[in-house]
């Protein structure tokens, strides 16, 4: 185990995604998730950054162990100060995004995360902060 | 059954068809499939797990091995829309079990016994298209030998219509102490509806007060399928007349009430369009066809002629009810 | 895009990744599986389209190919589920359409202007948990001076909930030419209820006449969540009083009546139970927790009011709403 | 091309099973479909045997090459005299088989299809019969 650790990464290109996947796989493997779950959490930073990079231009992504009761997890918050989401509701949906509802979005990434926190001002900006407990019942890889 | 186990039955029926065993693992991995779906394996895990099996067969390439982690990429996108599978399903079937609930609470506002009045035998049949009925019938007595009836068709089906169908009710109920002739009724219910309902909808019905101390119904139309009255005398069927504009149409209608009155023998029949409308084959069924059908049931008791109607024409139309269903039967003994 | 192009697009991701390349070609497997997810590609043609991609890179060692083969018989029943979701989602999508229709007209039922009355500011936030609403409000405004208003929660939610709604609606509709206080008209709207509603439904309701002359709110409550009363002077809330037995629950039910008087500043705040039953975490939302909220919005207008609440709230339960929401707020100027 | 041809095989034991299955993928590999069709033409007559054995205890499956409008295709009917489907609504309804509803299933077998008949008297029995054609839009593996 290291030090606890956090690293952010600012996101208005689209090489930037991929920085900010990257740094997040390497830290839940240091953490000790399974490669599926390396590969989830990938995804999600992915879906968070994409959102920033597609709807907001710029923002941010920070990603940090965090502890709690014992468990240890990663945490990855994704802020912008962009237009906001105008209908929290309905982008919580299935079916909402524009590939027709099949893939992540939004609710495929509240689904792969065991915690969700989503928070958007329309004019101000919206932030998503999720949590991935580790050896959590169900989150890591199958045994 | 641990994820050890599943790899390993995994790689067995990969053995087992590098080995020439053809058909057998095939069908083995099927029925490998539907348990890896029962157990909510999602495909990325799938993907991850025909890497590891693959690896207990022998030496696999580095660029093979590392094209699994391609695939899992993918694949959790795929996992994604599985995953979105559950949350349609318990969607759907959470709107299914409220309709289930309401349909039931209809039911409950529907009268629970057809009046029994001497001399005059009664019969129903009303059958919804979809779980909820937009078809609606009320009788209500008023003594020993009077009764009122109604019946009527809401525009369109499920669970529009049964809304509008508890306004209805609750409409006619407010009405009960007023002592308004079927006529002022009508009149009363299309103001109601025509405040209250969306212009696109309308309601068809008739309201109709039968006298068995001289045998005599009394009644007015708003917009509906004509009935029939059948003459055992002439053992003739002819339209029940009647005019006058659906309720919702248009503000201030009013209506015109009829008489007639029944012999021994003679019968009124009330229906709702879905009686009638129903395809045979590629036509459609006449009303002209209707009246030889009614003819054919003619003079068994009220509510044994309804059902036999009934079964006859679902029977043709190949147990298909593409629009709600309701027949009253008044028949005079 | 072609089949080809795709393999092609697919076998340069496995050769990028496989020279080391590490995140990009991942991230570039990400975005092609949402492409495939796009264009339908189903999970066993993805299993045969990884297969082939990879044959583009060298030569496959045979057990490695015909392992594809099993993946494709596993992935077929995949591909079985993720062809539901297809169906799923129609058949969601024709009811929804269905309840859409359902709601609008569920809409009209409800007042489209708040009452104006010198001197009194009125507020509003109704949002149904689901597309049809079990909350149910109502304004009446009797002459310049006095309006009459009605909060009422029906047990469960969604279409069942509606329907009941409905007939809530017409009944005290019914009622309007008749002289009868809040108490008295709970009184009756009880009978409604009971003789009409399945025995495991019930409703809650605050029913209240606003005199804007005098400032005085008479009222009565039917087994309601609380509303609040807010004093200026004291800068304080109070729970506003009241008890009596939710309609529906048994026959004959009477009801009281209380009045309060608002001084300039003063709050009057009713709501369903939807406002305080929300889930914070893990934990549930306190009533006096809501005080606090309260608290912190008194003293802009009374829709302002409402509408900040209305967001704080649903930001604190993270946009989930378990139950119908309504609040009615009232404020002497 | 061959001459038009068609097999019986009766279905009284899961060995039964695998060698429908074998002569359908044979079938459809003469006929032309793709791999991936065989696949599901394997899997159709695997679930339309399945039916047979574990609810008829023994009936027939049927493959047959077909032509219509100058268009090839596979038939494939599966006949019982066993106990027939009581509500033949629910039996298409997804969610309906054990399996909690993912997976083939008869609704499954329709969607793999493109033409699909059922007819089930209670205490007579069960024919289902599909039909697969080669070239239809849609139908063969995606170009
Ligand atoms: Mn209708
Ligand atoms: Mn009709
Ligand atoms: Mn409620
Ligand atoms: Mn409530």
């Amino acid at each position: 185990m290291t030090e606890p650790f956090s690293e952010q990464v600012n996101i208005a290109t689209e090489a930037d995604i991929v920085t900010a996947r990257q740094i997040g796989r390497n830290m839940a493997r240091q953490l000790g998730f399974g490669t599926i779950m390396q590969s989830r959490i990938a995804t999600t930073i992915s879906e968070l950054a994409r959102n920033i990079y597609l709807y907001a231009g710029s923002g941010t992504i920070f990603i940090e162990q965090v502890e709690r009761d014992s468990r240890i997890g990663l945490r990855i918050t994704a802020a912008d100060t962009g237009p906001g989401i105008a209908d929290m509701r309905k982008a919580m949906e299935d079916g909402y995004s524009t590939s027709g509802g099949l893939g992540a979005g939004l609710p495929g990434v509240k689904r792969m995360m065991d915690e969700f926190f989503l928070e958007s001002v329309p004019g101000k900006g919206t932030r998503v902060i999720v949590v991935k407990w580790r050896n959590e019942a169900g989150g890591g890889d199958p045994d | 059954m641990t994820y050890d186990d599943l790899e390993e039955q995994y790689a067995r029926l990969l053995r087992d068809y590098r080995e020439g065993k053809g058909e057998a693992p095939l069908y083995g991995a099927q029925q490998l499939g539907k348990q890896l779906l029962a157990r909510n394996v999602s495909p990325e895990e799938l993907a991850d797990l025909h890497g590891r099996a693959l690896e207990r067969l022998g030496p696999v390439p580095e660029f093979v091995r590392e094209s699994f982690q391609i695939l899992t990429e993918i694949m959790i996108e795929y996992g994604n829309a599985y995953r979105s599978i559950h949350s349609w399903r318990s969607r759907h079937q959470q709107l299914e079990s409220e309709i289930a609930v309401a349909s039931a609470m209809q039911q409950a506002l529907l009268p629970q016994r057809l009046p029994s009045c001497p001399g005059v035998d009664v019969g129903l049949v009303s059958v919804p298209a979809k779980q909820m009925s937009g078809d609606y019938y009320d009788f209500v007595c008023h003594d020993s030998h009077r009764f009122s009836l109604a019946i009527a068709d809401i525009t369109g089906k499920g669970i529009p219509a049964a809304m509008c169908m508890s306004m209805l009710k609750y409409a006619i109920d407010g009405l009960g102490e007023m002592e308004l002739g079927p006529a002022g009724i009508l009149r009363h219910l299309n103001n109601v509806v025509e405040r209250n309902l969306d212009p696109s909808m309308f309601v068809t019905m008739v309201y109709g007060r039968y006298d068995a101390d001289v045998h005599r119904f009394c009644y007015a139309t708003a917009g509906h399928e004509p009935g029939f009255l059948y003459r055992r005398a002439e053992d003739r069927f002819y339209d029940l007349e009647g005019r006058g504009a659906a309720l919702g149409i248009a503000p201030g209608s009013t209506y015109e009430e009829r008489e007639v009155e029944l012999e021994p023998g003679d019968c009124l029949i009330l229906l709702t369009d879905g009686v009638t409308e129903r395809k045979v084959g590629r036509a459609y069924f006449q009303r002209e066809e209707l009246v030889s059908y009614l003819q054919g049931e003619v003079g068994v008791p009220a509510q044994e002629m309804a059902n036999r109607l009934y079964h006859r024409l679902l029977l043709l139309s190949q147990f298909e009810l593409p629009d709600d269903y309701t027949m009253i039967v008044l028949r005079r003994t």
